[in-house]
Formats: structure tokens, C-alpha cells, sequence
């Protein structure tokens, strides 16, 4: 997949949409300031002084300093290595495990379709996110319950997405052909079917980290995710709440940082959908 | 296949579902990591203490007997008793309805209003500066975590004019109704842009039906072209929106009581899982789940009426 | 930033629809109460309706309301007025109060409160309370002399006994044959109010009692709690006038209060502590308490998060406490570099603790954060544990803590009194040396003039801070909003207040 | 001879709709025998529908006979093949834009058959690739495109190397030219038919093109719903159709320079459907020279050599203008 999309890009065949450059420069943005950001600021993230508490913007905290004195622009930026690989995973695990369960139900049919559909039923009958809630809460607050949790729910929309693909894939012609040659099915699921289908999956796969980071942040704003100190967007909105009035940048930051996230990953899926398509 | 014979037959397929949802919400006790009973107690509870909680969740039992009891129980309207306010949860629930019921209704409503308003501006201007500015700000609801959304209403709009209630549920019905509209507008925020996503779609798919470029041919009005032809279809597309996203819905709503202090059943599940009351915790969840089957029930029994061509498959 | 755009762009029904529902939306007059009526929001519910239970400050409120007592707590010397009982005399031969009770005090049945209620009340006070059975432990005997009569005879000289008695609630007889759960899920007030309706964890009524021996000058005809968790919420549930009483205003918050509706008591008789677990590593290690101690930069805390709210730290006592004298200063003050090596000597140099706090009166997110910070740069490795009052209560109880922020207010007159209760309340629980607390309780009762009595209770504070580590953080103020037209809100030197002196005039 | 390649009473059936208990079936194959000689090229000609491609299928072990059995060598071949067998039977489809997988390069599909079937020691196979590329007419480096990345005509000869890459027996061609541009489509034809002859292999040709059929096949069966009408050496076929349903088909074929042929038998009714059972000949409603009889019964398959169904089949008689097609 990402060989063909490189492959095409280099051809140079058509250009990516404006949608997608958009979306990329975004990624690529928060990608590099969460990489290298840590480095480049002065302030460890973590480090309370909480006679310094709630200053406002100066030269030395550029954003300045929250509720215990910590440097806010540093905690912005910090959580970027919070919020971005917890998404990625919390969205990653549901992809690998759904789409193979998609795939053996399309694929096989019969028995597996049943028990895959059933069980995704009744994932479904649940509203999803307060079951990942609860679940998060059962398995005890923090980033491995919460990608376990989200593993729990989410990987239904990929077995759904993952199902269909492959039942539409399996009727086409080079299916039959790879049959023919006498290869096995499992091999002509994984290297013939599979591959067809994960372009689709990785857009979904994007739009899905957008959600999941959403998630991630609703629930430590509830108080059932990331705890402190840890810097999180969602837990550093809570925090900010109640100095609304007075520093109200302080709740209003990491919501523009989640937002521009994710509406970058999302133009960037758009984008590549757009670009896969035509 | 007749309607009717459809509609049993979807009835019928809930009883399944539902006895699945019972055994989830069952399980949730039971993924708790060690001991559930000494999970719910505290790591400092008593051995007592933690057999009390084991002795009322019913540990002691068979998983088989013990979701016999529950599901028993459940039929009677008895979901057993919080074990922080040792109220039952049916009081609990029944208390904490009438928020949770306002907010979901007038941010449904609003929902599909701002859905239906912006995706026919967009569907009609196709390609023009107004629905790519309507898309990007579709993309941008899209990434706003919606208790994000209620705190910077909070800051714009509610603490300048001071016209609104920053928390709370009010008093009476036209206090409850001031006091919904900032969280009724941030779930219709939160909720349209996957709305107008799925109805712009459609509605530029129906303008380029050949009925649509007829009838304005023969003069008719885009208003009239929009009551007669595309409303039924619209209709369809937002029941079928409503119908999947009532989940993610749902989670909107919790997150908005607590960013409101709406003292609903999401504030409720909210308070229960920091204070780890269990018997709440399931209860409120079998709640909600029994609410999206019911939705996703009614949303097929409405379709099967505007649109019978889903009956036949 | 949708729906602005709405209605110059698009003509169709719907917007219409929308249009109307928004326009139409009246503003709702904010909560107006009847006269009579008065709403409290506050941090948390009562602890238990059980006055046998441990207390906290919500118990403190409630219990007084629906339970008479003898006497009333009151700030004027000796701390405590006439209540149930009209007047006593104190016979110093035989070391006996004989107390006179009301002869129209009766439950909220209409029944009559009776000297075998309250004989019942004392003694079951004296076995069952958890909190209180110290402050009468002098007490030998309790007797009913006629109906209206009860003769009480102590031990010996006893000044904790009289101020003790502001916690010893009148309840019926035998609790009228009921056992305690049963009692107390119906209870029967002898109080100004009676419990109308209660959802535990959210929300209490109590209606007027018109039995009430003084039912005359109750002001208040009903009074609806509501618990509201939320700092932010509780704030909002003020201003937009849900709630007549802002109990525990956060102090990031006070600017947002009118002034003419603040009601700061200060100094407050509250002094916010760290709690150890010195039964169980690492705080069975003095090395261990001492860096705990040396860690937490009080000044810091004081200066940062109640600016001109708190008194600076004297000791375990309240600076407001009669009596209260101000520890060594410097003694085991905040000096990071001392902290570390003390650590470091200690058998557990990078020891894992929990840190468990309720966000209840005085304990926000901000103090327990800005601890956990200093307690990590010193070299612990510091989990929180944040929950409901009951819940950390709960592990507290059972030994399974490692250290417990918490707030305490005075709830007696005298640094005796505390004494009593540090050592009866606190010190089981943290493993302290009942014998040396008793053995400074001692020095105090016996110490012969002012200078005596000083040096016992820098005795205490040492041993407090040195021995057994409550570390003590600071005396924060008690701040109230008071919405305008309620009257006669003042508080006890518990801060607790009394809801039958408030009325409501708007 | 006795066939080496033999089908035999062979029938599918698919079920197309009605209940489980009650299926509506279509019957896409009906008692079919064909026995194919090794080395040769047969051909099979008939409309759409006429069940030529699921022939194809199952021979080519992708569908399950409903009844009768295929075998090769005396060998009972089922759907379900074990690796070497299948080998010995490729195919090559209709359209190489659906038939290749358009994620995978040349190389790596090719290598994938290579190292499953242990065909070449992993040094040899570029040089196993290379040979394939040439056997086609490719250039090497088309190993490293993707299908999306190649004209119709190239896709199908990586279609044909796919099969060769196997070194089968057989290979059974499915109107492998139909969806190419008329320009190639004769370079295509000609390649496979060096292929067949140079390999040494037997080819199964299936076509709707009575002219491709001709010039390709050693022997040639016509189908019609499900079923074989007439079967012949190709020579046979062509000179002295018997079966009118063939004499139809070849009528119209458009043939420059030639005069009509003196019967020509229109196809006005509409083709019974395959779902239905039929009494008697299924061309009869049809046909221009049915009788009673044809409605009645049907009509077994007679004939060695040169086999018909048909109560009234046609003149025997030598086509005027039969040489000028060779």
C-alpha cells in the first residue's frame, strides 16, 4: 500500500489534492514539534512551581504558566507524545485484529461469517463509548486500558469495512486466477485479497485515530483516562476549567491542538481517499 | 416478505441481542482485573467487608446462576443496589431520566436541523465556495471534542451575555429548556457533522436525478422540488444517521452532562465509576444499551414504512 | 458559528423550525426560591446519617439539625450555650452535673423528649461514637432523676466532658427498639428539622420541625442540599442562583464572589495535614516521616494557593484553638536537600506511595498535585489516589494507606480537646503512641500555670510532628458565598454553622 | 482414441434464489461429455450463457460439478486439488484488467507461484522470470510494473506467462482475446497458439468467435443451454455443419467476399431459460426446421467422429464456398 501510494507519487501521475498537502504538512507538524519540541524548549514539563502559578504570557513562558506553575507551551507540546501514539495504537490494535476477523468472515463465509457478524452485532448494540468507558473503568484508568478497551470496540468498524472488501474482492477475476495456480486460500487472502483491501482500511484507519483521540481525551477529561501529572489535552482542559474567566487560553489550547489534529489527519484522509479514487 | 412478518422478525431478533448485552454487561464485573469484590471494596477493605460485596454481587455463584439472577431480577425492574447510597438502581435511573431524556431529544432535534440546513445549502452550491467552506467546518466539527465545544460556548456565549446557566438543570419547564440550550447546541455541533456528511452526499446524488432537473424544468420551486421529492429520501438518509450514531450519541451526552453539571444518568455513571459502584455502573450501561437496541429497532420499523423496498431483501 | 450563518443564507423550513425554537427560548428567571426555603450546595454528603460514625464537617452540619443536644456550641467562652438542656449545676463534691431539660422539647412525632432519651443518648454516645467516646470517658454514671432531669457523675475534674457534649445527640430510648441501620434510615428528630427526603451522594431536604422546643425561631421552614462535587459546578449553581449557600469556595474562585457575598472565617480553625501510615514501610521509618516532612515547602503552598487566606503554619492545633501554641518553629521545615538525605538514610531510599486525598473542603486538585510535586522532587515516587471521603475512609480504616491529605477543623475549644482527638481518632489509625499522647494529655491537665500548659502543648506539637508525622501544611481560611437576603449565617468554631439561625429575606 | 482428458456426464447446477428446501436452480451445464486427446486443441463455441465458461470452471477446478466427474488420466479431478495437481491445468481469463491482482508487480506474482510450487531453486528463478518474459514476448523489465501500468494486450501475455510459469499440461483459454483492442488480439491468439504447439501442451479454447475457433482448433464442441449440439474435427465442423443451431451460427458470422449462405436460419425467438426444465430439443422453439418430434423428445448426442443432436439435422452437403476461409 504504502509502496503503491509512494510509487504513484513519484510517478508523479497526479498530483495529491490540496486536501491531502494540507493534511500532511499538519501531521508532519505535530509529528516533528512532538518529536524534537521537548528538546527544543527550556521548561521540563513536569516541574511544579507553584509560586509562579497562572502567570500569564511572557517572554520566558511564551503561553504561560498553568494552575501549579508549570510552563504551558512545554505541557502543550509534551502531550503530543500523550495523545498521538495512544490514538495511533488505541486505533492500531482494532485495525490488525478486525480486519483479520473481516477477512476470514468474508472470506470463508459460512460459520466464521456468523459468529464475526454476531459478535459485531453486539458490539454494536452498546453505545460503543460508554462501554469503552466503563471498560476502562473495570480494567482501572491509563493507556493500556484504554487501547485494550478500544481494541474491545472498535475493531468492528474495520471487520465491517474489512468484510465487505474482501466479499467484494473475492468475486473478482484475479481471485479466481490466483486459485487456479494452486495456491492456498490463506495465501491468497493475505497477498491477494488483503492488499486490495488496505487502502480503504487505512483511510478509515486515520479517521478512526481522529475518533480515538477524541475519545482518549473525553475520558481523561471525565477523570477515567491519562492521570496527572501527565500531560493529556483532555485532563489539561479539566484543569483549565476553572480559571475560565481569567485565563481562559488555558482550556481553549488543547482543544485547538486536538482539533487541528485531527482535522489535519482528517483532510488527510479525505484527501487520499479523493486521490485513490479518481 | 410482508411488513408485518419483518417487523416480528426484527422484534425477534432484539431477544438474542439483548440476552448478549445482559451477558457484556455481566462480564464487565468479571474483566476486572483479580478480584472483582476486592477491586470494588478498595485495596483496603476488610476480608469481611470484601466478602459482603461478593455475597451481594452474587461472586459466590456460577456465572450461569448469577446471570439467571440478574437477568431475572432485571425482568422484575430490579437491578440491584447501589453499594455506595444503597438506593436501588432503578431509583437512581428513574431520578436521573428526565435530563439525560431533554438533552438527547432537544440535541437530536437541533442536530438534524443544523444537518438538514447545512447539507441542503452545501448539496445545492455543489462545488462553490459556500459548501467547500460548509466542508472544511464539517471536517472541523468533526475533530472538536464535544465538552471542548460546551466550555468555550461556556466562554462565548454563556459568560458574556449571561443569558445562560453555566450548570445545572434549572428549574421547571422553561428552565429546563434555557438551561438544554448551550448542551443541546454543543451536541448538535458534535453530532451534525457526520449527519451532513452522509445527507450532502445524497442530496447531490438526488439533484442530479433526472426527476429533480424535470421538475425544475417545468418551473417548479427548490422549495417545492426539496418538500415533494427529496425530503422522503432525506428523511431516510437522517433515520439511518440517527440509527448509527446513537451510540457515539449517547457518549456525547455523558461527556456534556458532566461539562454542564446536568445531573442526568451520564453524570450518574460518571459518579459510579469514580466511586467503583458497580451495581450503577451495569445498570446505567444496561440502560443505555437497551436504549440504541430500541433505536436501532425503531429506526428499521420506520424505514420499513417510508421505504418498503428494505423489507423485501 | 454554524447555526450564525444560517438564517441570511438559507430560506427553507427548517431553518424556520430552528429559528423558532431558539427564538422563542424565554430566559428562565434564575431559581427563585420561596421564602422559607434555603438551597446549600456543597462538596459532599453527610458521611453517614449514623451519628455513631466516624464525622466529617457535612456530619457536622446535618447531625445538630435533626438531633438536639444538651448544649450548643457556641465561639463565645466556654465554647458552649444552653440547648436541650435549659440550665445544670455542677456539684463539685460528688463531681456530678445535674442538667434541667426543656419542658416542651419533643421528637418530630410530637413525642416528648424525656431524661431516659437522653440517658440512652449518653451512654450510647459513650460506647458506640467513634469519634467522641474520648470526651467522655470520665463519665461513670448517667441517671434520670424525674423526666426533665438527668444527673451525670464524672470520674473526677473533667474540662473536656461539658464541650464534649456538643456531640452527644439526643436520640429516642432504645432508639425506639430499632437497630441503627433501621433507625437511622428513618430517623426521628428531636432537632429543629426533620429529614424529609435524602438520595445519598446527591441531594438532602430537611422540613422544619414544629415539635422542636425552640421551633419558634427556627427561620427556615425548609432547607434542600445538594451535593455538587464539582468545584466549577458548584460555582456555577451559585451564580445562577440555584444555590443560596456556597459552601467551600475554592480560592482560585474568590474573585469571582462579590464581596458584599464572601464570608471568609479566618484564621479558619482548620489546619490541612499529611496523614502516615507508620505501621507498614516506608513511613514506619522516621528517616522516612522526616523527608516527608522536609519535603513539603509549606511557605510555598500558603503563598501560591490561598494568597492572603491562611495563617502561616504553626502546628497540628488551629491557630483559632484556645490554648494553641505555635510549634518549634523551623523544627522538620521545609529544606529539600534535607529531605533527600534523609530519604536516602532511610531503609526505602525510593519509596513507591500512594497519596490519597478527597476533594472535600480545602483539598483540590491543585493542593494534592502541587504535594504529589514536591513530594516527587524530593525522591518519592508519589501515585495519587483520589476519591470520595468515604471511599479513602474506607482504605484508611483498614491500614491500607501510605499517606492520606486531609483537612481537619477544631470541633472542641480547647487544645485538649484535640489532644483527645488526635490521639483518639487519628492516632489508632496511623500507629502513634497512644501512651505518649496520653502522657502529654496528662502533663497538660495537670500543668500547674499558662507557662506549664504552653510547654505541654509544644510537648504535643513536637511529639506530633516528630514521633508520629502529621505533617501539617497549612491553616487555610473557610470561605462562604452567601446569596443576598439570607441572614444569620455564622459560623461555630468547628465552621460548621447552624441552619436554625439562618432566614431568608428576599 | 480414447480420451485422455475426459468429461464425463458432467452437470452443475446453481441455485439462484427460492428456499433452502425449494432452490430455483440454474442448470449451467447438462450432461455434458467431452473427451479431449492429449496435445490437441479444443474448442468450444456458443453464445453467452451457454454454460461454455462454467465448463471452464470446473475443468479448471474452480467450480464443483453438481454430477459426472472430470479426469485426467483415468484421475478423477474435484474442485478441491492437491498443488500438483492443480498445476497440470491452468487458465488464462477473459479480461487480464480483472484476472491480475493490481497489487502485486509482475515479479513478485510470478516469483509467489515459483516458490509455492518449488518449480526452480531460488537462484534460478530471475533467471526462470527471464525466461518467462521472453516466452511471451516481454521485456524484462515489465517484471517490475503493475498490471495498472500495462496495455490490455501486455497484461494478457503476463496472464499467459502466469500460466506457463506453472509448466501445465493443459490450458484452458476462456475468449482470451474478447477484451483486447481488435489490433492485438491476433498477436495474442498467435502466441498462444506457438505456446500449445512449441510446449507441447493440450489447450481447452473457449470462444464465441466461430473464426478464431476455425483457425485455432483441432476439434470443436457447439453448445447450447447447458448442453453440446454438435461435436467434430474442426474440418468437419466447419464444412458440414449437421446441427441447425450451428448453421445459424456460422450464418452469422460476416464473412467478406462470401455470398450468403443459402439457409439462413434466423435466432428471432427468445432463448428458454435456464432455469426452466425443458421438454425435448431446447433449440426447438428456435428453430426453422423443427418437427413434432423435437418438442417431444429430446435428442441424444449421436455420432463418433462427427456428433449431433438433431431429429432433423441438415444437409450434409459440402459448403460452396468451404475452402475459402482455409
Amino acid at each position: 500500500m504504502m509502496a503503491r501510494i509512494a510509487q504513484r507519487a513519484r510517478r508523479g501521475a497526479r498530483p495529491l489534492p490540496m486536501k491531502a498537502r494540507i493534511g500532511l504538512t499538519i501531521l508532519a507538524a505535530y509529528i516533528l514539534a512532538g518529536i524534537f519540541g521537548p528538546m527544543l524548549l527550556p521548561f521540563d514539563p513536569d516541574k511544579t512551581d507553584i509560586l509562579r502559578r497562572l502567570k500569564p504570557p511572557s517572554n520566558v513562558h511564551w503561553l504561560g504558566t498553568d494552575q501549579l506553575g508549570r510552563d504551558f507551551l512545554t505541557r502543550l507540546v509534551v502531550a503530543i507524545r500523550v495523545d498521538l501514539p495512544i490514538a495511533f495504537a488505541a486505533a492500531f490494535f482494532p485495525m490488525v485484529i478486525g480486519t483479520a476477523l473481516g477477512a476470514i468472515a468474508g472470506y470463508y463465509g459460512k460459520l466464521a461469517d456468523t459468529v464475526v457478524s454476531r459478535a459485531a452485532d453486539l458490539v454494536q448494540a452498546f453505545p460503543v463509548y460508554v462501554f469503552l468507558l466503563v471498560l476502562v473503568f473495570a480494567l482501572g484508568a491509563g493507556a493500556t486500558s484504554f487501547i485494550v478497551a478500544a481494541t474491545v470496540i472498535a475493531w468492528v468498524g474495520y471487520a465491517r469495512l474489512a468484510r465487505g472488501e474482501v466479499m467484494r474482492l473475492k468475486s473478482l477475476e484475479f481471485v479466481e486466477a490466483a486459485r487456479v495456480t494452486g495456491l492456498p486460500e490463506r495465501v491468497i487472502l493475505t497477498t491477494h485479497v488483503l492488499p486490495n483491501a488496505l487502502p480503504q482500511t487505512l483511510i478509515y484507519y486515520m479517521s478512526d485515530v481522529v475518533l480515538m483521540v477524541l475519545v482518549l481525551s473525553s475520558l481523561s477529561f471525565l477523570g477515567v483516562g491519562i492521570q496527572p501529572p501527565t500531560a493529556e489535552w483532555g485532563r489539561m482542559i479539566a484543569e483549565g476549567q476553572p480559571f475560565l474567566r481569567s485565563h481562559w487560553w488555558l482550556a481553549a489550547a488543547p482543544g485547538l491542538m486536538l482539533m487541528v489534529f485531527g482535522t489535519g489527519l482528517s483532510l488527510l484522509a479525505d484527501g487520499l481517499d479523493d486521490w485513490l479514487r479518481s | 416478505m410482508t411488513r408485518s412478518r419483518y417487523i416480528l422478525k426484527r422484534l425477534l431478533q432484539t431477544i438474542p441481542l439483548i440476552a448478549g448485552i445482559m451477558v457484556l454487561v455481566m462480564l464487565l464485573l468479571h474483566v476486572v482485573p483479580g478480584d472483582p469484590a476486592r477491586a470494588i471494596g478498595g485495596m483496603a477493605a476488610s476480608d469481611e467487608t470484601v466478602e459482603q460485596i461478593r455475597e451481594e454481587l452474587g461472586l459466590n455463584r456460577s456465572f450461569v446462576a448469577q446471570y439467571i439472577a440478574y437477568v431475572g431480577n432485571a425482568l422484575q425492574g430490579d437491578l440491584g443496589i447501589s453499594t455506595r447510597s444503597r438506593q436501588p438502581v432503578t431509583e437512581i435511573i428513574g431520578e436521573r431520566l428526565a435530563p439525560t431524556l431533554w438533552l438527547l431529544t432537544a440535541g437530536m432535534i437541533l442536530s438534524i436541523v443544523l444537518a438538514s440546513a447545512v447539507s441542503v445549502l452545501a448539496a445545492r452550491n455543489k462545488d462553490r465556495a459556500a459548501d467547500y467552506a460548509l466542508g472544511g467546518l464539517t471536517v472541523i466539527g468533526l475533530s472538536m471534542p464535544a465538552y471542548w465545544v460546551g466550555i468555550m460556548l461556556l466562554l462565548l456565549v454563556a459568560l458574556p451575555t449571561g443569558a445562560f446557566p453555566i450548570s445545572g438543570f434549572g428549574k421547571g419547564f422553561w428552565g429546563h429548556l434555557n438551561a438544554i440550550i448551550l448542551p443541546a447546541l454543543t451536541f448538535a455541533i458534535a453530532i451534525s457533522p457526520v449527519m451532513i456528511r452522509a445527507l450532502r452526499a445524497k442530496l447531490v446524488a438526488l439533484y442530479r436525478n433526472d426527476f429533480v432537473m424535470m421538475s425544475r424544468a417545468v418551473g417548479l420551486s427548490e422549495s417545492t422540488i426539496l418538500a415533494r421529492h427529496l425530503s422522503r429520501h432525506a428523511a431516510l438518509v437522517l433515520i439511518t444517521m440517527v440509527s448509527v450514531q446513537v451510540g457515539p450519541m449517547i457518549f456525547v451526552g455523558v461527556v456534556i452532562e458532566k461539562t454542564f453539571a446536568l445531573p442526568g444518568l451520564g453524570q450518574a455513571l460518571v459518579n459510579a465509576v469514580a466511586q467503583r459502584d458497580f451495581p450503577v455502573v451495569q445498570g446505567i450501561t444496561l440502560t443505555t444499551a437497551l436504549f440504541v437496541t430500541f433505536v436501532h429497532l425503531g429506526a428499521d420499523i420506520f424505514t420499513s414504512f417510508v421505504n418498503p423496498r428494505t423489507v423485501l431483501e | 458559528m454554524l447555526t450564525k450563518a444560517l438564517p441570511h443564507s438559507f430560506r427553507g423550513r427548517l431553518v424556520v423550525a430552528a429559528a423558532a425554537l431558539l427564538l422563542t427560548l424565554p430566559v428562565a428567571p434564575s431559581a427563585a426560591l420561596a421564602d422559607g426555603t434555603l438551597t446549600i450546595g456543597r462538596p459532599a454528603d453527610v458521611s453517614a446519617m449514623s451519628v455513631f460514625s466516624h464525622s466529617t464537617i457535612e456530619d457536622e452540619i446535618v447531625h445538630p439539625m435533626l438531633f438536639d443536644t444538651l448544649v450548643y456550641g457556641s465561639k463565645d467562652d466556654p465554647g458552649y450555650v444552653p440547648g436541650l438542656a435549659e440550665s445544670w449545676d455542677f456539684d463539685s463534691a460528688s463531681n456530678s452535673y445535674v442538667f434541667k431539660l426543656r419542658a416542651n422539647a419533643a421528637f418530630s412525632d410530637g413525642s416528648p423528649v424525656t431524661a431516659a432519651d437522653v440517658v440512652y443518648s449518653l451512654s450510647a454516645a459513650k460506647e458506640k461514637s467513634q469519634n467522641y467516646k474520648g470526651m467522655l470517658a470520665g463519665m461513670t454514671a448517667a441517671e434520670a432523676v424525674d423526666d426533665h432531669t438527668v444527673k451525670v457523675t464524672l470520674a473526677g475534674p473533667d474540662n473536656i466532658f461539658m464541650s464534649g457534649l456538643i456531640w452527644v445527640y439526643v436520640l429516642p430510648e432504645n432508639m425506639n427498639g430499632k437497630d441503627a441501620d433501621a433507625f437511622f434510615a428513618e430517623p426521628l428528630a428531636s432537632g429543629p428539622f426533620a429529614l424529609d427526603a435524602w438520595t445519598p451522594g446527591s441531594s438532602m431536604s430537611l422540613v422544619r420541625n414544629p415539635h422542636y422546643w425552640n421551633a419558634a425561631e427556627t427561620g427556615l421552614d425548609r432547607v434542600d442540599m445538594k451535593i455538587i462535587q464539582g468545584d466549577n459546578e458548584r460555582l456555577a449553581a451559585f451564580q445562577s442562583g440555584d444555590i443560596d449557600i456556597y459552601e467551600n469556595v475554592r480560592f482560585d474562585f474568590i474573585d469571582q464572589i462579590p464581596e458584599a457575598q464572601r464570608h471568609i472565617v479566618s484564621p479558619t480553625a482548620r489546619t490541612m495535614f499529611l496523614f502516615t501510615n507508620n505501621y507498614k514501610p516506608p513511613f514506619d521509618s522516621i528517616e522516612a516521616r522526616k523527608a516527608l516532612s522536609y519535603a513539603v515547602d509549606r511557605d510555598a503552598i500558603g503563598e501560591a494557593l490561598w494568597p492572603g487566606l491562611s495563617v502561616p503554619v504553626q502546628g497540628m492545633l488551629m491557630p483559632g484553638t484556645t490554648g494553641a501554641v505555635p510549634a518549634d518553629a523551623g523544627s522538620w521545615d521545609f529544606d529539600l536537600e534535607t529531605a533527600e538525605a534523609a530519604l536516602a538514610a532511610s531503609p526505602t531510599p525510593k519509596p513507591e506511595i500512594t497519596l490519597s486525598a478527597a476533594y472535600i473542603r480545602g483539598v483540590d486538585e491543585v493542593l494534592v498535585q502541587a504535594v504529589q510535586a514536591q513530594l516527587q522532587d524530593a525522591g518519592f515516587q508519589v501515585t495519587l489516589n483520589v476519591s470520595d471521603f468515604n471511599t479513602i475512609l474506607g482504605q484508611v480504616l483498614n491500614g491500607e494507606f501510605d499517606v492520606w491529605l486531609l483537612g481537619n477543623t477544631t470541633f472542641g475549644t480547647t487544645v485538649a480537646e484535640m489532644f483527645a482527638f488526635y490521639g483518639g481518632a487519628f492516632g489508632p489509625l496511623g500507629g502513634w503512641d497512644l501512651d505518649a499522647l496520653g502522657g502529654a494529655l496528662e502533663k497538660y491537665l495537670v500543668a500547674p500555670d499558662a507557662a506549664g500548659r504552653e510547654a505541654a502543648v509544644r510537648d504535643f506539637e513536637n511529639m506530633m510532628r516528630e514521633t508520629f508525622t502529621a505533617v501539617p501544611i497549612g491553616h487555610p481560611d473557610t470561605v462562604f458565598a452567601i446569596a443576598d437576603g439570607v441572614e444569620g449565617f455564622e459560623t461555630l468554631p468547628t465552621t460548621a454553622y447552624r441552619l436554625d439561625r439562618i432566614s431568608v429575606n428576599r | 482414441m480414447t480420451g485422455w482428458l475426459e468429461i464425463r456426464d458432467l452437470s452443475v447446477d446453481f441455485p439462484v434464489g427460492g428456499t433452502r428446501r425449494n432452490p430455483v436452480l440454474l442448470h449451467a451445464l447438462r450432461s455434458v461429455d467431452i473427451s479431449v486427446p492429449r496435445g490437441s486443441v479444443f474448442g468450444i463455441v456458443g453464445e453467452s450463457g451457454c454454460g461454455k465458461s462454467t465448463l471452464a470452471r470446473v475443468v479448471g477446478g474452480l467450480t464443483d460439478p453438481t454430477s459426472g466427474e472430470v479426469s485426467l488420466e483415468g484421475q478423477t479431478l474435484g474442485a478441491e486439488r492437491h498443488g500438483a495437481d492443480r498445476r497440470r491445468i491452468q487458465m488464462v481469463f477473459q479480461d487480464p484488467g480483472a484476472s491480475l491482482n493490481p497489487a502485486m508487480s509482475v515479479r513478485r506474482m510470478l516469483t509467489q507461484l515459483l516458490r509455492h510450487h518449488r518449480l526452480v531453486p531460488d537462484d534460478q528463478i530471475d533467471a526462470r522470470l527471464a525466461e518467462l518474459m521472453a516466452m511471451v514476448n516481454m521485456p524484462r523489465p515489465t517484471l517490475d510494473r503493475h498490471p495498472r501500468a500495462l496495455s490490455g494486450g501486455q497484461r494478457q501475455r503476463i496472464a499467459i506467462a502466469r500460466a506457463l510459469a506453472l509448466e501445465p499440461e493443459i490450458l484452458i483459454a476462456d475468449e482470451p482475446t474478447s477484451a483486447l483492442d481488435v489490433s492485438v488480439q491476433a498477436s495474442v491468439l498467435n502466441l498462444l497458439r506457438g505456446l500449445v504447439r512449441d510446449l507441447g501442451m493440450t489447450m481447452i479454447f473457449i470462444s464465441h468467435d466461430l473464426a478464431t475457433v476455425r483457425h485455432i482448433c483441432d476439434e470443436v464442441a457447439v453448445m447450447y443451454l447447458g448442453r453440446i449440439v454438435e461435436r467434430a474435427p474442426t474440418g468437419d465442423l466447419f464444412t458440414a455443419p449437421r446441427h441447425p443451431y450451428t448453421g445459424a451460427l456460422m450464418s452469422a458470422v460476416p464473412r467478406i467476399g462470401a455470398p450468403a449462405r443459402r439457409r439462413i436460419v434466423p435466432l428471432d425467438a427468445e432463448q428458454p431459460s435456464p432455469m426452466a426444465p425443458i421438454e425435448g430439443c431446447a433449440f426447438h422453439n428456435r428453430c426453422p426446421l423443427a418437427v413434432a418430434e423435437c418438442a417431444a423428445h429430446r435428442p441424444p448426442l449421436n455420432g463418433t467422429g462427427h456428433a449431433w443432436a438433431c431429429h432433423n439435422p441438415l444437409d450434409p452437403e459440402p459448403e460452396e464456398d468451404g475452402n475459402a476461409a482455409r
